[in-house]
C-alpha cells in the first residue's frame, strides 16, 4: 500500500482518494461480463459525506483520531473517511500489527466489535476490516475504528496453505479470536500467529471454495 | 434464616397461584382475535395498514398481471408464480396472476407492498395445513375467495390474572 | 413422507393386538384351563363356611354369582390378597396413579397452564392410561453393547423393590402385608436397594451419560442414607420399638411431629432426594446429563420405572406418616354399620346382596384408611409441591447438605428425644 | 482397561484415562443447536471446546443476492425472537446509504417495537435458563407472560415472531386503533408478573446458591474478550448502546441501564430480568412522547441504489451490541452484509467461564452467556 | 409326593403358611411381594414386546445415546469423582448409625446410667467425622 497523497488532502478531496488506493487503471475495466459484482471499486472511501456537506465541518474529534494515526505512522496509512463516530483507516498488511497495538496502547481502544472480510475479485484482494471500539475510554465510547488491510487473493484457493495470509491481532486484541476463525473459513485468509486455526461455523467436510467469495456462487443465483 | 425465609416466600408464591386464571388459549376451540381484516397497504400514501400476515387474498378485478408481486417475492421466497387464467380482465390483457405456494411463504407480506393496485391483500387466515404439497399450492380462483374466519378470544386482564377468556 | 420413519397402520397395529389375543386364548383354552383343573384335583381344598371347597365349586363361581361370595371372602383373607390388592400392590398403583394425575393437575395449576385435558373427558383423566398404552406399544430399544440381562432386569427390579417396600407399610389396624418386628430396619434394607439398582443399569446401558446418572446417584444415597436413618432414630428411642405398627399404634393420642419436628424436617429432605424430586432430581438432571440414569430405557422399561418411582413415593409418603402423623388414628367419621348388612346382606332390587368385604372390612379398619390416605395424600402434595418453585442442586451442595447440616439436625432431633424422655415427659412413667 | 499381567481392578490408570469427553448436543436438553465439546475429571470440567454451525444458513452471503428491502425477511430469521432487534442495525445502516430520513413517528413505533421484542426475547431466554436449572415453572411462566407481548405485536405488525416490520424508509403499517391503550394496560400486567418472578426465582435461596460465584467473568476479563450487553454489565463495565451512542429516539427517553459487579451466573441472568422492566419504562415512556399521527414511512423508489462507502451500525439488542457492517458498491444489492451479533461475541468467553467450574453448573453457566446458537451461525 | 409339593406351594401362595414359623412367615411376604411384583411386571414387558414394532434395519439405532454425534469411547470408564471421600465415610458411619438403632430401641429398657457411654461414643463418631469432613474437603487429594 504505497499511498503518497497527503493525508489531509485525502481527506478534503476525496475524488484524489480513489487512485490512492487501488490500482486506477483496472478499475473502469474490471467488470467482467460474468461477474455479477463487478470489481469493488472501492470499498471504504466515503467520498460522500464529506464532499457534499461543507469541507470545514469535519467532526474535530475524529479528525484527531485519525491524525493521531497519521502522526504516528505516516504514508503506511491512509484515511478512508472520517465521519461522525466513525473512522476510517486503511493499513498495509505489514503494518496492522503495529497500528493496532498503537491503537490499543494509546488510542485506548479495548476491544473488536467485529471483524468483516470483503472479498474484491477485481483488485485480486481480500480486505479485512477491524472494527475496534472501546469500553474503558468514556470519550470513545460513541466511537469505532475502522481497521481495514488487505490480503492478496489467490483464484484456487487452499485455506491456510496459500499466499491469502494476514498477521493475526489475537495477540493484541483477544477478543478477535473467534472473528479471524470466522474470516478464515469464509474467506480462507490464513491469519499467521493464531493459535487455533480451525474451521468454526463450516461443516467438517466442506470441500468447496470459501463461500464469502465473490466466485463461490449460490445455487440458482 | 435468610435462607428458610426465601424457602417458605417460594413456596407461598407458588401455593398462590394456584388459585389464579389459567393463561392457556385452547386453540382449536378458541381463536385469537386479530386487529382488522390482515395486512393491506395502500400504494397511495406508501403505508400499510396493521393486521394479521395470512395467506392472501386476490382481488381479480383489480390484478393487471404486472408480475411485481412475483419479482418481489423471487427475492424473498420464490413463493409467487404468475399463471393464466381462464377469464377475461380488460385491465388483465396477458391473463396471468399470482398462484401462491404456501409450502414456501414466509408470510412477510412484500408482495403486497409491492402491488401498485391494491390487488392482493392478506387475510386473517392462517389454518393452511394441508396433507400433500400440492394442497398448499393456491390458484388464482381460490386465492379470490374470502375466508370465513371465526376468531374471537382475546387477552383479559382481572384482578386474579390474565386470562384469554 | 419420510424414508426412514415407518408408516404407521392401524389396521397392522389392531392385527398384530388380535393376533397376540388369540394366541392367549388359544394356549389358555388348550392348555391353561386344563391345567388349572389338573391342579385343583389334586389339591386338598380347604373347608368354607362348612362346605368343602371342591375343584367344580372353585369354579361354578363362573356360573353361580352367590356362590362367589365365600369365595371372595376366603380369597381375601388370604395373604395373596394383602399382596395383591388392598394395602400390597393394587392399592399403591392406584394411589401411585392418582399421584400422577395429581402431580400433573396441580403442577399445571401453579404454572398458569390447563395440564391433561382432553383424554378421557374429565380434565384428562384418563391421560395416564393413554400414556401407559403409548409406553407399551413403543418399541424397546436397548443398547447395542449393552449388558442384556441386566439392562431387563433393572426396570423390574426397580418396580419389584419398590414393592417389597409398600408391603412393610401399616395402612389400617392389621393391615400390613408384612408386620415384622423390626420393620424399620427391614426399610432401611429395601432403600438401600435402589441405588444398586441405579447404578447396575447405568452401568450395563454402556453409555456416558447414565454413567454419570448412576454415579450421582450412589453419591446421592451416600449423602442422603445416614440423616435418614438418624431422623427416625428420635422415634424409635420415644417408642421403643422398631415395628411400624406398633410405632403407629403409640401415636394413639398425638403424632410425633409435634415433639420431633426437627426429625421430621430432616427425614422429609432426605425423603425428596430418596425419591429423586426435583431439588435433588441429579441423577435425571436432564439438562446436564441427558436423562441420566434413564437415558437409554425406552419404552415400556421407562414406564415401569416410572411406575416404581410412584410406588416408592406412595411409599415414602406413607412411612411419614406412619413415623410422624399417626398413621391411620384419626377421630372416627366413619359411620357405623347397621348389624342387618353384616348378617342379612342389602335388598337391593330383586336380588340380595350380601357385602362381600364387610365381615372382613371392620369400621375401624376403614376409618383408619380413611385417615391413612387422606394424610398420605397431604404429604404426597407437599412432595410435588418443590418440584414447582425450586430448581435443582449440585452435587456438591447435596453433600454439603447432607453431611454438614442434617447429620448435625438428625443429631439434635436425637437428643431431643433423649431429653423429652429423660425429662419424663414421655416413656414409662411420663404423660404416655 | 486393565491389562491382561493384571487382575482387573489392579490395573494401573493412566492420570488422562480419568477423563471422559463428553459431547454435550446438538441433541441434548442442555445446548443450544451447537454442540459443546466438555473434558471432565470427574465432576469438574478440565477442557472445553464449543462447536457452533449446526445452523449456519448463510444469511451474509444470501443478502449480496437481493437488494435492501427484500434483504429484510431473511436477514431477521437468525433470531426471530428477537426479530425487530435483528433488523434494527441493517435498517439503520441502509437507510444511511440510501440517503434516507425516517419520520418521527416512526422513529417512536421502532423504539417500541424494539422494547417488545427484547422483553419477548429475554422471556424466551428467561424460560429456558429456568429449564436448565431444572425450574420447570420459570420455564412456563416466562412463556406464558411472553404471550401478552407477542399478542401485542401482532396487533402491530401482523406475525407473531417474524415480523418483517422494519424496512428502510420506516416501517411497514402504522399502529392499529386504540393500540396504545392496549399496550399501556398489557405492558402494566406485564410489568406485575415479571416483579413475581423474584420470590419463585432470583431471590430463591437455592437458586442463589446455585448460580453465585459461577462462572464468573472479571471486569477486565469481560473487556479483554469483548463481551457485550448482560455479560459486560453483569461484570460492571457500564456501557449500554442505547446510552452511549443513541439512535432514533433513544436519547429523549428516561430509562437506565442496569449494572452488577459480581460478573457470575446470577448476575448475567438477573441483568436482563431487570432490562425487562427498563424496557417496560422506555415503553411508556415513548408511548407518552410519540406524535400521535403523521407518516410513518417515506416513499421509496423501486430497486434504490446505495451510495458508494460503508456503513458500520450498531444497537442494543436483547444480548448485547449488535452491528451491522454494509459495504455497497452503488448497485441495488449490498456488496457485502456483516452482522457482527453479541452471541458470537459471547461466545468466546464460554471456555474461559467453563474450565474449572462443575459440569452440574454448564447449563446454567452456558445459558447465561445469553447466547442464542441460531444468531451466532447466522 | 407331587400332591404334597404342590400342596405346600399353593399354601405359600395362597393360604396361610403353617408350616413355617410366624416370623419367617411375616418374612417371607416381603420377598412374595417381591416375586409378586416381578410376575406382574415381567408381562408388561413381554407384551410390549409381542405388540411393539421391531425394526433391526438401522444399526446406528443401536448405538448408546451420545447427542446425535458417533459415540467416542467406551460407555463403562474407570470414572472418580472427586467425592469419593464421602463413600469411604457412609460405609464406616451407616453401621453406625445403625448401631445406634440396638441403643435405641432398647433405651426404655436400659439403666440411664448406660447413656453415658453412649454419649462418649457419639462424641468419638463427632470427632472423627470432622476429620473426615475436613479430609474430604481437600478435593485435590481425591
Amino acid at each position: 500500500m504505497s499511498s503518497d497523497s497527503e493525508k489531509e488532502a485525502v481527506e478534503k478531496k476525496p475524488e484524489e482518494s480513489k487512485p490512492t488506493e487501488t490500482k486506477p487503471p483496472e478499475k473502469p475495466a474490471t467488470a467482467k461480463p460474468d461477474e455479477q459484482k463487478p470489481a469493488a471499486t472501492k470499498p471504504a472511501p466515503a467520498k460522500k459525506p464529506a464532499p457534499t456537506k461543507e469541507e470545514p465541518e469535519l467532526p474535530a474529534f475524529e479528525k484527531g483520531i485519525a491524525d493521531k494515526i497519521i502522526e504516528k505512522f505516516g504514508e503506511k496509512t491512509t484515511i478512508s473517511f472520517v465521519k461522525p463516530d466513525r473512522v476510517g483507516i486503511k493499513v498495509g498488511r505489514d503494518d496492522i500489527h503495529n497500528v493496532a497495538e498503537f491503537a490499543r496502547d494509546t488510542l485506548n481502544y479495548d476491544h473488536v466489535d467485529s471483524v468483516a472480510g470483503v472479498d474484491y475479485p477485481a483488485d485480486k484482494e481480500i480486505e479485512v476490516v477491524y472494527h475496534l471500539s472501546s469500553y474503558t475510554d468514556p470519550t470513545l465510547s460513541r466511537q469505532i475504528l475502522e481497521l481495514a488491510t488487505r490480503a492478496q487473493r489467490e483464484e484456487d484457493p487452499i485455506p491456510g496453505n496459500d499466499a491469502t495470509k494476514l498477521p493475526s491481532l489475537r495477540d493484541i486484541f483477544y477478543s478477535v479470536e473467534f472473528h479471524e476463525r470466522e474470516v478464515f473459513e469464509m474467506l480462507g485468509v490464513y491469519f499467521e500467529g493464531h493459535p487455533d486455526n480451525r474451521r468454526l461455523l463450516l461443516p467438517e467436510d466442506w470441500a468447496d471454495l470459501p463461500p464469502l467469495r465473490k466466485d463461490f456462487r449460490n445455487k440458482g443465483r | 434464616m435468610g435462607t428458610a425465609t426465601g424457602i417458605i416466600r417460594a413456596l407461598n408464591s407458588g401455593i398462590k397461584h394456584i388459585a389464579l386464571k389459567r393463561f392457556t388459549l385452547r386453540y382449536p376451540e378458541e381463536k385469537l382475535k386479530f386487529v382488522g381484516d390482515g395486512y393491506q397497504f395502500d400504494p397511495s400514501t406508501g403505508v400499510g395498514i396493521a393486521g394479521l400476515k395470512g395467506r392472501h387474498m386476490l382481488f381479480h378485478d383489480h390484478c393487471t398481471g404486472c408480475q411485481l408481486c412475483s419479482i418481489a417475492c423471487e427475492g424473498v421466497a420464490e413463493a409467487i408464480g404468475m399463471v393464466k387464467v381462464p377469464e377475461e380482465w380488460k385491465q388483465n390483457k396477458k391473463s396471468i396472476m399470482p398462484q401462491i405456494d404456501y409450502g414456501k411463504c414466509v408470510f412477510c407480506g412484500l408482495c403486497v407492498d409491492a402491488c401498485p393496485f391494491y390487488a392482493l391483500y392478506m387475510t386473517n387466515d392462517y389454518e393452511l395445513s394441508s396433507f400433500s404439497k400440492e394442497g398448499l399450492i393456491y390458484t388464482p380462483a381460490q386465492l379470490a375467495v374470502k375466508p370465513e374466519v371465526a376468531q374471537d378470544s382475546e387477552i383479559q386482564i382481572s384482578a386474579r390474572g390474565a386470562t384469554h377468556g | 413422507m419420510s424414508v426412514i420413519a415407518p408408516n404407521f397402520k392401524l389396521s397392522e397395529f389392531i392385527k398384530s393386538i388380535l393376533d397376540n389375543v388369540f394366541w392367549f386364548l388359544l394356549i389358555f383354552t388348550l392348555i391353561g384351563i386344563p391345567a388349572v383343573m389338573f391342579i385343583l384335583f389334586y389339591i386338598e381344598m380347604p373347608v368354607i363356611d362348612g362346605e368343602l371347597l371342591t375343584p367344580f365349586l372353585a369354579l361354578t363361581w363362573l356360573a353361580d354369582p352367590s356362590r362367589s361370595i365365600p369365595i371372595l371372602k376366603a380369597f381375601m383373607a388370604t395373604d395373596l390378597f394383602r399382596i395383591a390388592a388392598f394395602p400390597g400392590f393394587g392399592f399403591a398403583a392406584l394411589l401411585a396413579a392418582g399421584t400422577i394425575f395429581v402431580e400433573r393437575k396441580m403442577l399445571a395449576k401453579l404454572q398458569l397452564r390447563v395440564g391433561p385435558f382432553y383424554c378421557g373427558k374429565v380434565e384428562g383423566i384418563l391421560q395416564l392410561m393413554g400414556d401407559g398404552l403409548k409406553l407399551i406399544s413403543k418399541e424397546i430399544i436397548i443398547p447395542a453393547k449393552a449388558d442384556k440381562p441386566l439392562f431387563w432386569a433393572a426396570p423390574v427390579l426397580f418396580v419389584a423393590t419398590a414393592a417389597a417396600f409398600v408391603a412393610l407399610i401399616p395402612v389400617a389396624p392389621g393391615w400390613v402385608v408384612a408386620d415384622l418386628d423390626v420393620g424399620l430396619l427391614a426399610v432401611f434394607a429395601v432403600i438401600g436397594f435402589f441405588p444398586i439398582i441405579t447404578i447396575l443399569s447405568a452401568w450395563s446401558a454402556n453409555s456416558k451419560f447414565p454413567f454419570i446418572g448412576g454415579i450421582r446417584a450412589l453419591y446421592q444415597m451416600v449423602s442422603f442414607e445416614i440423616p435418614l436413618i438418624l431422623s427416625l432414630l428420635g422415634v424409635v428411642i420415644l417408642t421403643g420399638t422398631l415395628n411400624l405398627s406398633e410405632i403407629t399404634a403409640s401415636q394413639s393420642s398425638f403424632p410425633w411431629i409435634i415433639f420431633l419436628p426437627i426429625g421430621a424436617i430432616v427425614f422429609f429432605i432426605t425423603m425428596l432426594a430418596e425419591l429423586e424430586r426435583i431439588p435433588f432430581d441429579l441423577p435425571e438432571a436432564e439438562s446436564e446429563i441427558v436423562a441420566g440414569w434413564l437415558t437409554e430405557f425406552s419404552g415400556m422399561m421407562y414406564g415401569l420405572v416410572q411406575l416404581g418411582t410412584y410406588l416408592k413415593l406412595y411409599s415414602f409418603a406413607a412411612l411419614f406418616v406412619v413415623l410422624f402423623l399417626g398413621g391411620w388414628n384419626g377421630p372416627m367419621i366413619w359411620p357405623p354399620f347397621p348389624e342387618e348388612i353384616i348378617t342379612e346382606g342389602i335388598e337391593l332390587g330383586p336380588v340380595t346382596a350380601q357385602f362381600p368385604g364387610l365381615p372382613v372390612f371392620s369400621q375401624e379398619m376403614l376409618n383408619g384408611t380413611i385417615w391413612f390416605v387422606l394424610k398420605t395424600v397431604g404429604v404426597i402434595f407437599f412432595i410435588l409441591l418443590p418440584r414447582g418453585v425450586f430448581p435443582r442442586i449440585r452435587v456438591d451442595m447435596l453433600l454439603d447438605l447432607g453431611w454438614k447440616k442434617l447429620i448435625g439436625l438428625a443429631f439434635v432431633n436425637i437428643f431431643i428425644a433423649l431429653g423429652l424422655l429423660y425429662a419424663g415427659i414421655l416413656g414409662p412413667g411420663g404423660i404416655l | 482397561m486393565s491389562s491382561p499381567t493384571l487382575p482387573p481392578g489392579l490395573a494401573i490408570q493412566k492420570a488422562d484415562e480419568r477423563i471422559m469427553t463428553l459431547n454435550v448436543g446438538p441433541q441434548h436438553p442442555g445446548s443450544g443447536h451447537m454442540r459443546i465439546i466438555v473434558q471432565i475429571d470427574g465432576d469438574y470440567i478440565v477442557a472445553c471446546d464449543p462447536d457452533p454451525g449446526y445452523v449456519h444458513r448463510g444469511e451474509e452471503k444470501m443478502a449480496e443476492y437481493r437488494n435492501y428491502t427484500l434483504n429484510v425477511p431473511h436477514l431477521e430469521r437468525p433470531v426471530i425472537h428477537d426479530s425487530c432487534n435483528i433488523l434494527y442495525p441493517y435498517v439503520l445502516a441502509a437507510e444511511e446509504l440510501l440517503g434516507l430520513e425516517i419520520p418521527e413517528r416512526a422513529k417512536y413505533i421502532r423504539v417500541i417495537a424494539s422494547e417488545l421484542n427484547r422483553c419477548i426475547y429475554t422471556q424466551y431466554w428467561l424460560a429456558i435458563y429456568g429449564i436448565f436449572l431444572g425450574h420447570s415453572t420459570m420455564f412456563m411462566w416466562p412463556a406464558g407472560d411472553r404471550e401478552l407481548l407477542i399478542d401485542l405485536m401482532e396487533k402491530m405488525t401482523g406475525a407473531r415472531v417474524t415480523h418483517s416490520y422494519f424496512i428502510p424508509g420506516g416501517i411497514r403499517n402504522d399502529l392499529p386503533a386504540n393500540f396504545e391503550d392496549v399496550c399501556l394496560r398489557q405492558v402494566n400486567y406485564f410489568e406485575k408478573r415479571i416483579k413475581e418472578y423474584a420470590d419463585v426465582f432470583y431471590n430463591n435461596p437455592i437458586l442463589i446458591s446455585r448460580t453465585e460465584k459461577t462462572g464468573v467473568l472479571t471486569r477486565e476479563n469481560a473487556i479483554k474478550l469483548g463481551t457485550t450487553g448482560s455479560v459486560l454489565r453483569a461484570s460492571g463495565v457500564d456501557y449500554d448502546v442505547r446510552k452511549k451512542e443513541p439512535y432514533d429516539v433513544y436519547d429523549e427517553l428516561d430509562f437506565e441501564t442496569n449494572v452488577m459487579k459480581d460478573g457470575d451466573s446470577y448476575a448475567r441472568s438477573r441483568i436482563p430480568w431487570l432490562d425487562m422492566m427498563e424496557s417496560c419504562r422506555i415503553i411508556r415512556n415513548a408511548l407518552q412522547k410519540m406524535p400521535k399521527s403523521g407518516s410513518v414511512r417515506v416513499k421509496l423508489k423501486p430497486n434504490p441504489k446505495g451510495e458508494l462507502g460503508s456503513v458500520y451500525k450498531r444497537i442494543e439488542s436483547g444480548r448485547g451490541a449488535l452491528g451491522c457492517y454494509i459495504v455497497s458498491d452503488k448497485k441495488v444489492e449490498p456488496y457485502r452484509v456483516k452482522l457482527s451479533v453479541p452471541s458470537f461475541r459471547n461466545l468466546i468467553a464460554l471456555p474461559h467461564l467453563l474450565i474449572g467450574e462443575k459440569l452440574g453448573n454448564m447449563p446454567s453457566v452456558y445459558w447465561s452467556l445469553n447466547y442464542w446458537p441460531v444468531e451466532a451461525d447466522r | 409326593m407331587i400332591k404334597k409339593c404342590a400342596y405346600l406351594f399353593i399354601q405359600k401362595l395362597g393360604f396361610k403358611a403353617k408350616l413355617v414359623g410366624e416370623l419367617a412367615g411375616n418374612y417371607s411376604t416381603v420377598v412374595l411381594m417381591f416375586g409378586f411384583a416381578v410376575a406382574a411386571m415381567a408381562p408388561a414387558l413381554v407384551i410390549s414386546r409381542m405388540i411393539s414394532p421391531r425394526k433391526r434395519s438401522n444399526p446406528v439405532k443401536f448405538l448408546p445415546m451420545e447427542c446425535g454425534q458417533v459415540p467416542s469411547g467406551e460407555g463403562r470408564t474407570h470414572f472418580m469423582m472427586q467425592y469419593y471421600a464421602y463413600i469411604l465415610m457412609f460405609v464406616v458411619f451407616d453401621v453406625v448409625a445403625i448401631f445406634l438403632y440396638a441403643w435405641g430401641s432398647t433405651i426404655l429398657y436400659l439403666p440411664k446410667e448406660a447413656t453415658l457411654p453412649i454419649i462418649g461414643f457419639l462424641a468419638i463418631i463427632f470427632a472423627a467425622m470432622a476429620f473426615a469432613l475436613q479430609q474430604s474437603g481437600r478435593r485435590n487429594i481425591w
